[in-house]
C-alpha cells in the first residue's frame, strides 16, 4: 500500500527548497537573535523557566521552513505553536495566564483543522509529500472543505478576523526576546503554510473574492481596533493582524488564478521578510527605548522611524516592495472586486501609518525600567535594524523586478507617501477633537472579542459545573440544569439491577444479530 | 535450552513463579521479589518482541502436544507489543509501588500480600496475551479477575470493599457468560485452539451464538459503555497503582482477545452486524465517559471516567475492518498505537493522581488549587499526559488518532472521523478543568514529608513515554505488520 | 435510592427468559451425534501412558489449565487471607479441645481421611481421583482438627503454612520448567519419567490444595462471635 | 428425547435461573449462590453436550473443562463471601443498593 501510514520518523522528509529558503533564513535569524536578547535581559533565576519553552519552540518554528511531507510539517507547527504559551504565561499574571489560556485553546482549535485538513489531503492524494498534497486536493471533490479548514487554521494562526486578538493577546504578555520571535516569525509560518497547503487557481471566483473581502476588511478594522489600545506591544499585534490581512489578499488571488498565482505568491514572501524584520524590530524597540535615557533614548526613538516608516511602505524600505508586489498580484485579476481592492488597497496604508504614529507616541511615555546594561540589547537590536535596511537590497530580484525599478520613481513616491501624510493630518487633527472622542483612546483591551469569548466560555464551564455565578444563595431550580440530570442519569445506568439487565440485554442483542 | 524459543512459556512461568515465591518470602523481602520479577519478564518481553520483529509470528506447544490436542501459546506482533507494554508500566508500577505501601501496620493494605497478588495478575495478563486456546481464555481471565477484585479491596474502605464487590459479581457474571460461549462453541465445532477454530468455522447457529456470547462477555470485562458500570467505582477507588495497572492494563487484555477473535478467528461477516454494534457503543462511551469525567469532583473518578471514553476508541476498528485491508492496516495500528499510549499516559495519570492524593490529603479537584508550586515535577507530568490523552502533537495520542482519523476518511465512512475530533475535543475540556486548578498559584500546605522522588517522578516518565511514542509508531507499525491478524488477512509484511 | 423501586422488576425476568430462549435454541440446534476431541483425547492417551483419559487431558494435554488452575486456587488463597480482618478471631472462640464424643471421632477420622486422601491421588492415573479430590479430603480433616481444638486456627498466614500452600505449584512450576533444559517446551515430560513426575505433583499438589482450603476456611472467621457488626 | 438433552435442558435453565438471581436478587449471598447456579447450569451442558460421542463414552475434554471450572468457581465463590462479609463488616450493609440490611431475613 502507499504510505499514507506515517512509518514515524523515517519517513520525516527535510529539504530545502525555493520557498523554503528565504523563510529559513528569516527564521533562523530572528530566533537567533530574540534567543540572545532574552538571554541577555531576563534574570538568571528565570531563565530555565523560559528557555524550557523557547527552545522547543525555536526547534519547532526554524525547521518547518524545512518541512517536506505533511506529518513533519504538522509536527514542526504544533512544535513551535504549543511551547509558545510558556512563553506568553512567563509573567506569571492573571491577565498573561487568561492570554496563555485564550491562544492554547485557540491553537489547540487551529491544530485541529489543519490536521483534519492535512488527513484529508493525504488520503485523497495517496501520499504524503506537500506538493502532491496541493495539486490533488484542487481535484477532489472535497476541495472546498480543505480549503476552508486549511483557511480557517490558517486564519486563526495570522489573526484574520474575527480572531484578530490572537496575535495582541500574543505579544502584550510576553518577554521582549521572545516577543520579537512570535512577532516576526510565528505567524509568518501561517503564510509558509499559505504557500505550501492552497491549492493555486482552482477555486471559483466567487470564494477567493470572499477571502481577499476577508483580507481587506481585517486590514482595515485591526488597524482601528490597534489605535484604540493602550500599549506598545498591543499596537504591534494588532498592526501584524492588519498586515496579515494583506497577505491573505495575495493568497485569495493564488487560489483562483494560476496565472496570477507566482505573482501572489511573490508578494507573500516578499511581505513575510519585510513584516517579520520590521516587526521584529519594532518589537525589541520598545523594550530598548526603556532600558535607555538621555540623548541615547533619543536616539533610539528616532531609529525607531526606519522599521516604522518600512511598514507604512514608504520608497526605498522593504515595506514599499512588498506593497508594489501585491498591488501587481491584485491587478493581474479583473473583475468588480480585484479593482475594488486595488482601488482600497493603498488606503490600507493610513491605518498602518496611524498605528505607528500611536506605537510612537506610546512608546516614548515608557519609563526607564531596568539597571540592567543595555549594550547587549542596542547591539542585537542594530543587527534587526540593519537588516530592516538591508533586505530590500538584497531581494531575489527575479520575484519583481518591476517593483524594484518603479520604487524609484517619482509618482511612485507619491503614492507611498500621502497615506502616511493623511495620518499625520489626522493625529493633528485629533488633537482639536472633542473630549468624547477622546475618550475611545484605550477603551480596546488587547484580545477585543476573544476576551468576550473567554468570559462567555467560563460561565457556560460554571454553569455545567452547576455551580451559581455568586457563589452566595445559589439559583438552582430556577434554570434547568443539564449537570444533575446527566449525574443522575449515569448514577441509575450503574446500579446494579439496571446496568446488568442492560448487559444481558445486550448479549442478547448480540446474540440475535448474529444469528440472524 | 534456547531461550528465544523458550519466550512465550517462560513469560508466564517467570512471573508465576515470582508470585509464589514472594508469598513465601515475608513481607520485608515481597518487594525485593517483585522488581527482580519485574526486570526479568521486561527483558524477556522485549526479546521476544525482537524475535517476532526479526522472524515473524511463531507458535508454542505446550507440553510438546500441539492443537488441538495440547494448547498452544500465539507470539505475533500485536501480542509482543501489549507484553512489553505491560512489562514497562508493570516495572514502574511496580517501583512506584515500593513507595507507595509503606507502612508499619501489619494488618494495612492485605497483611502485605499486595506483592504477590501484583505477580499472579501479571503473570494472569501475560498468559492472557498469549493464549491461543478459548478454553484457556476462560482460565486467564478468572486469574486477571480475582487479582483484580482483590486489589480493589485491599485497601480496605467501605468504598473500595463496595466497589470491589460490583466488580467481583459484575467479573461473575462475565465469567459465566464467557463460559456459556465456549461451551456452545465446543458442542458445535468440537476444538478450542483459535487457529484450528479459523479454519474450520462455518455458518452455524449454534457457535454463532457462543461466539457472540464469548464477546458480550469479554466486551463485560473491557467495560465498553453500557457494560462500563463495575469500572468508575472500582478504577476510583483502589489503591493508585493498582488503579493505573487496571486501567492501563488489565481492560486491554479482554480487549485483545475481542480483537483476536473479532478480526482473526471469525471470518468476515461471520457475526454480521456485531462489528456495527461495537463501533456505535465504542463512539457513545467517548462522548458518555468524557461527559461524565467533565462531572466529577474527584480526581481519581475523573480520571476512572476519562478511561471509559479512551476505551471507547478502541471498538472503532471493528466497523472500519470492513474495508479491505488497506484501511484495517492503518486501523489496527491506530489502536494499537492507541492501546499503548492510552496505557503509558493513564498509568501516569493514575500513578499522578495518586501523588496528589496523598499530598494533599484528599481527592477534591477543587481544593488542588497551587500543586504546580510544591509539586512542579508531578504536574507536568499529569499535564503531559494530557496533552496524550487530548491526542495534541506530538504525541503517541497524536499519532493514533491520526492513523484512525486516516482510516475512517479512507473507509468514506467520514462519521467515525468525527467521532475521533470530538473526543479530543471533549478530552481536552476534562484535561484542561482538572489542569486549570493545578496551575493555580495559590499557595498549598502540602504534606510535603509523605512525598518520595519516585512517587513525583515516575508518572512524568510514564507520561514522557506516552509522548515520545510518536517516536516509536515506526516500529509499532512493524509490530502490527507481523501480527496474526494483518498476515491472515492478506498484508504482506 | 434503591434501584429496586426505580428500576421495573419484570425486566430482568424478561432478560433471563431471553437467555432461556436463545440458548435453547442453541442448544436444540445441535446435531444428535458429535465427537468433539474424544477420538484424538482417546488416542493420545494411549501413546502417553496413562489409563484414566481425563487425567491425561488435565494434566498432559491441557496440563497448562491446570497450571494456572492452581494458580488460581491459590491466588484465592491469598485474596482471602489478605481480607482476613483479625488473624486471632477464630482462636478465641475455639477455648479447648472438644469432648469425648467429638474428640474420638476426630482421632478417628482423622487418620482414615488423611489415608483416603492419598488412595486417591494414588488411583489418579488410572480411576476417577486425583488431587483435588484427595487435596479436598485433607483440608477438610484440616478443618476438623481445628475445629475439634487440635490444630491452632492461628496457624493460618504463618511462614510454615505458607511454604505448604506454595509448595504444589512450585513443584508444578519447576516440573514445568524441567523439559526446557533439554530442548523440549514447557511442560513436555519426557516420555520415560512422564509417570512419575505426574505423581509427584499430585502428591504436592494435594497438600497443596488441602492447605488451600483449610486456609480459606480459617481465614474467613468472623472478627466477631456471631458474625454481628460491632 | 435423548439423554443428553435432559442433562443439557436441566443446565440451560438452571443457568437462566441464575442469571435472575444475580440480576435481581439483592441480598449479596444470594447473588453468589445464583452465580453458583449459572457454573452448575454450563458444567451440566458441557457435560450433556459432551456425551453425544456415537464411538461410545463420553468426550474427555468438557469433563477436563468442567473438573478446572468447578475449582475456578470454587475460589471466585471463597473470594466472593470472604468480600461480601468484610463489607457487611464494615458497613452493616447487605446489598448494594446502600439500603440498611433487612436484619430478620439472614
Amino acid at each position: 500500500m502507499t504510505p499514507i501510514l506515517p512509518a514515524g520518523i523515517r519517513s520525516l522528509t527535510f529539504s530545502l527548497d525555493e520557498t523554503g529558503t528565504p523563510f529559513l533564513i528569516l527564521f533562523a535569524f530572528l530566533w537567533t537573535i530574540s534567543a540572545l536578547y532574552a538571554f541577555a535581559t531576563t534574570p538568571a533565576g528565570e531563565r530555565a523557566r523560559l528557555f524550557a519553552y523557547f527552545v522547543p519552540s525555536a526547534l519547532g518554528g526554524v525547521t518547518v521552513a524545512l518541512a517536506g511531507d505533511a506529518i513533519s510539517f504538522y509536527l514542526c507547527f504544533a512544535l513551535m505553536a504549543i511551547p509558545a504559551w510558556g512563553l506568553i504565561t512567563h509573567a506569571r499574571t492573571a491577565e498573561a495566564r487568561r492570554a496563555g489560556t485564550i491562544y492554547l485553546t485557540l491553537t489547540a482549535i487551529g491544530e485541529a483543522l489543519l490536521l483534519a485538513a492535512l488527513v484529508i489531503m493525504a488520503v485523497e492524494a495517496d501520499s504524503l509529500a506537500l506538493p502532491v498534497l496541493a495539486e490533488a486536493i484542487g481535484t477532489s471533490p472535497l476541495r472546498d472543505i480543505t480549503v476552508a479548514l486549511l483557511l480557517a487554521s490558517i486564519g486563526l494562526k495570522i489573526g484574520t478576523l474575527p480572531a484578530s486578538g490572537v496575535l495582541p493577546l500574543s505579544y502584550t504578555y510576553t518577554p521582549a526576546g521572545a516577543a520579537s520571535a512570535l512577532a516576526g516569525a510565528s505567524a509568518k509560518v501561517g503564510a509558509l503554510a499559505m504557500l505550501r497547503l492552497l491549492p493555486a487557481g482552482v477555486m471559483p471566483e466567487e470564494w477567493s473574492y470572499a477571502v481577499m473581502a476577508l483580507g481587506m476588511a481585517t486590514a482595515f478594522l485591526a488597524a482601528i481596533l490597534g489605535t484604540l489600545t493602550t500599549t506598545p506591544r498591543a499596537v504591534l499585534g494588532y498592526s501584524s493582524a492588519s498586515q496579515m490581512g494583506l497577505i491573505l489578499v495575495a493568497a485569495g488571488v493564488s487560489l483562483t488564478s494560476a496565472e496570477a498565482a507566482p505573482l501572489a505568491y511573490g508578494a507573500i514572501v516578499a511581505f513575510s521578510l519585510h513584516h517579520g524584520l520590521a516587526k521584529s524590530a519594532l518589537v525589541l524597540g520598545d523594550d530598548v527605548v526603556s532600558r535607555l535615557t538621555g540623548r541615547a533614548r533619543t536616539a533610539a526613538l528616532a531609529a525607531l522611524a526606519l522599521p516604522a516608516l518600512a511598514l507604512v511602505g514608504a520608497p526605498l524600505t522593504s515595506g514599499f516592495v512588498a506593497k508594489y508586489a501585491l498591488k501587481d498580484a491584485v491587478h493581474a485579476l479583473h473583475g468588480t472586486v480585484p479593482e475594488a481592492v486595488y482601488a482600497l488597497l493603498p488606503w490600507t496604508a493610513i491605518g498602518t501609518a496611524a498605528l505607528m504614529l500611536r506605537y510612537f507616541v506610546l512608546t516614548r511615555e515608557r519609563t526607564a525600567e531596568t539597571h540592567v546594561s543595555p549594550r547587549v540589547p542596542v547591539a542585537l537590536w542594530s543587527l534587526v535594524l540593519a537588516a530592516v535596511a538591508l533586505v530590500v537590497w538584497m531581494w531575489p530580484a527575479h520575484w519583481n523586478v518591476h517593483a524594484i525599478e518603479s520604487a524609484l520613481s517619482l509618482s511612485s513616491m507619491w503614492t507611498a507617501l500621502w497615506p502616511g501624510l493623511i495620518a499625520v493630518a489626522g493625529w493633528m487633527a485629533l488633537r482639536y477633537a472633542p473630549r468624547g472622542a477622546r475618550r475611545l483612546n484605550g477603551i480596546v483591551p488587547p484580545g477585543d472579542v476573544l476576551l468576550g469569548l473567554a468570559a462567555a466560555v467560563r460561565a457556560a464551564d460554571r454553569w455545567l459545573a452547576g455551580r451559581s455565578r455568586s457563589g452566595g444563595v445559589t439559583a438552582r431550580g430556577e434554570r434547568a440544569d443539564i449537570a444533575p440530570a446527566l449525574r443522575a442519569t449515569e448514577r441509575s445506568a450503574v446500579a446494579w439491577t439496571a446496568a446488568s439487565t442492560l448487559f444481558v440485554l445486550l448479549v442478547l442483542l448480540l446474540v440475535a444479530l448474529s444469528t440472524r | 535450552m534456547n531461550v528465544l524459543a523458550q519466550l512465550p512459556g517462560l513469560l508466564v512461568v517467570v512471573p508465576l513463579a515470582g508470585a509464589a515465591i514472594s508469598f513465601v518470602a515475608g513481607r520485608r523481602r515481597a518487594p525485593h521479589v517483585a522488581l527482580a520479577t519485574a526486570l526479568t519478564v521486561l527483558a524477556l518481553a522485549v526479546a521476544l518482541a525482537v524475535h517476532v520483529l526479526d522472524d515473524g509470528p511463531f507458535r508454542y506447544q505446550v507440553g510438546g502436544w500441539g492443537a488441538p490436542l495440547g494448547i498452544d501459546l500465539v507470539a505475533d506482533g500485536a501480542a509482543a507489543l501489549f507484553l512489553v507494554l505491560t512489562a514497562i508500566v508493570g516495572l514502574v508500577v511496580t517501583l512506584y509501588a515500593t513507595a507507595y505501601f509503606r507502612t508499619d501496620d501489619e494488618t494495612a493494605y492485605g497483611h502485605g500480600l499486595f506483592w504477590t497478588l501484583w505477580l499472579f495478575m501479571w503473570t494472569s495478563l501475560n498468559a492472557l496475551f498469549l493464549t491461543g486456546d478459548v478454553f484457556n481464555v476462560y482460565v486467564c481471565l478468572e486469574l486477571v479477575g480475582i487479582s483484580a477484585v482483590t486489589l480493589v479491596t485491599i485497601g480496605g474502605g467501605a468504598e473500595a470493599l463496595r466497589a470491589g464487590a460490583r466488580y467481583l459479581f459484575a467479573s461473575m457474571l462475565g465469567a459465566m457468560t464467557y463460559l456459556l460461549g465456549v461451551a456452545l462453541l465446543y458442542a458445535a465445532t468440537g476444538q478450542l485452539d483459535m487457529d484450528v477454530l479459523r479454519t474450520t468455522l462455518v455458518a452455524d447457529t449454534t457457535a454463532a451464538t457462543g461466539l457472540a456470547l464469548m464477546i458480550a462477555a469479554l466486551v463485560l470485562k473491557t467495560a465498553l459503555v453500557p457494560a462500563h458500570f463495575w469500572l468508575p467505582a472500582a478504577h476510583g477507588s483502589a489503591p493508585s497503582p493498582v488503579s493505573a495497572v487496571l486501567s492501563s492494563l488489565v481492560v486491554k487484555g479482554s480487549y485483545f482477545v475481542i480483537l483476536r477473535l473479532m478480526l482473526d478467528v471469525m471470518p468476515a461477516d461471520y457475526l454480521p452486524g456485531v462489528e456495527i454494534v461495537l463501533g456505535v457503543l465504542g463512539s457513545a462511551a467517548i462522548v458518555w465517559g468524557s461527559v461524565q469525567a467533565l462531572l466529577q469532583t474527584r480526581i481519581k473518578q475523573l480520571v476512572a471516567y476519562s478511561t471509559v471514553a479512551q476505551i471507547g476508541y478502541l471498538f472503532l476498528v471493528f466497523p472500519l475492518a470492513r474495508h479491505g485491508a488497506d484501511v484495517l492496516t492503518l486501523a489496527l495500528t491506530g489502536v494499537l498505537v492507541h492501546a499503548l499510549s492510552h496505557g503509558l499516559a493513564k498509568a501516569g495519570l493514575f500513578l499522578g493522581a495518586g501523588s496528589l492524593m496523598t499530598r494533599f490529603g484528599h481527592d477534591r479537584i477543587a481544593d488542588m488549587g497551587g500543586a504546580v508550586r510544591s509539586a512542579p515535577a508531578l504536574t507536568f507530568g499529569v499535564a503531559l499526559a494530557g496533552v496524550t490523552m487530548m491526542g495534541l502533537p506530538p504525541s503517541g495520542g497524536f499519532g493514533a488518532k491520526w492513523l484512525l482519523v486516516s482510516a475512517a476518511l479512507a473507509s468514506g465512512e467520514w462519521w467515525w472521523a468525527a467521532v475521533l475530533v470530538t473526543g479530543g475535543l471533549l478530552a481536552a475540556a476534562y484535561m484542561f478543568r482538572l489542569l486549570s486548578v493545578l496551575l493555580k498559584d495559590t499557595p498549598t500546605e502540602l504534606h510535603a514529608s509523605k512525598g518520595d522522588a519516585r512517587t513525583e517522578w515516575l508518572p512524568l516518565a510514564l507520561a514522557l513515554g506516552a509522548v515520545l511514542l510518536v517516536l516509536a509508531i515506526p516500529l509499532v507499525s512493524n509490530l502490527a505488520a507481523a501480527s496474526n491478524v494483518l498476515i491472515h488477512a492478506g498484508v504482506t509484511p | 435510592m434503591g434501584d429496586r423501586r426505580r428500576f421495573p422488576a419484570l425486566l430482568p425476568l424478561l432478560a433471563s427468559g431471553g437467555v432461556l430462549a436463545f440458548v435453547g435454541r442453541a442448544v436444540l440446534a445441535l446435531p444428535p451425534a458429535a465427537n468433539g476431541l474424544a477420538v484424538e483425547m482417546r488416542d493420545g492417551a494411549k501413546a502417553s501412558g496413562i489409563k484414566n483419559v481425563v487425567t491425561a487431558v488435565l494434566l498432559d494435554f491441557r496440563g497448562y489449565d491446570t497450571l494456572l488452575e492452581i494458580a488460581v486456587l491459590m491466588l484465592a488463597t491469598v485474596a482471602v487471607l489478605s481480607l482476613r480482618e483479625d488473624p486471632a478471631a477464630l482462636s478465641r472462640r475455639i477455648a479447648g479441645r472438644a469432648g469425648p464424643v467429638l474428640g474420638a471421632l476426630t482421632r478417628t477420622l482423622a487418620p482414615l481421611m488423611i489415608i483416603v486422601a492419598g488412595h486417591l491421588v494414588w488411583v489418579g492415573s488410572s480411576e476417577p481421583g486425583g488431587a483435588f479430590q484427595g487435596g479436598a479430603v485433607l483440608g477438610a480433616a484440616g478443618i476438623l482438627l481445628v475445629l475439634s481444638g487440635y490444630a491452632q486456627p492461628a496457624w493460618a498466614g504463618q511462614r510454615i503454612v505458607r511454604w505448604v500452600l506454595t509448595v504444589g505449584l512450585l513443584a508444578f512450576i519447576g516440573v514445568a520448567l524441567y523439559p526446557m533444559f533439554g530442548g523440549g517446551s514447557l511442560l513436555q515430560y519426557p516420555a520415560e519419567s512422564r509417570k512419575s513426575l505426574i505423581l509427584f505433583i499430585e502428591i504436592l499438589l494435594t497438600l497443596s490444595i488441602g492447605a488451600s482450603i483449610l486456609s480459606l476456611f480459617l481465614a474467613s472467621a468472623s472478627a466477631t462471635a456471631g458474625g454481628e457488626r460491632p | 428425547m435423548s439423554t443428553y438433552l435432559v442433562y443439557t435442558a436441566g443446565g440451560v435453565l438452571l443457568y437462566a435461573l441464575g442469571t435472575y438471581g444475580l440480576l435481581a436478587k439483592r441480598h449479596l449471598i444470594h447473588k453468589v449462590i445464583s452465580a453458583n447456579f449459572m457454573g452448575s447450569g454450563v458444567f451440566l451442558i458441557l457435560i450433556g453436550l459432551g456425551n453425544r460421542s456415537p464411538e461410545g463414552g463420553p468426550d474427555p475434554v468438557p469433563q477436563a473443562m468442567v473438573l478446572t471450572g468447578i475449582v475456578v468457581t470454587v475460589a471466585l465463590t471463597a473470594l466472593g463471601l470472604a468480600i461480601v462479609k468484610r463489607y457487611y463488616t464494615a458497613t452493616g450493609l447487605d446489598n448494594l443498593d446502600d439500603e440498611p440490611s433487612a436484619g430478620g431475613d439472614r
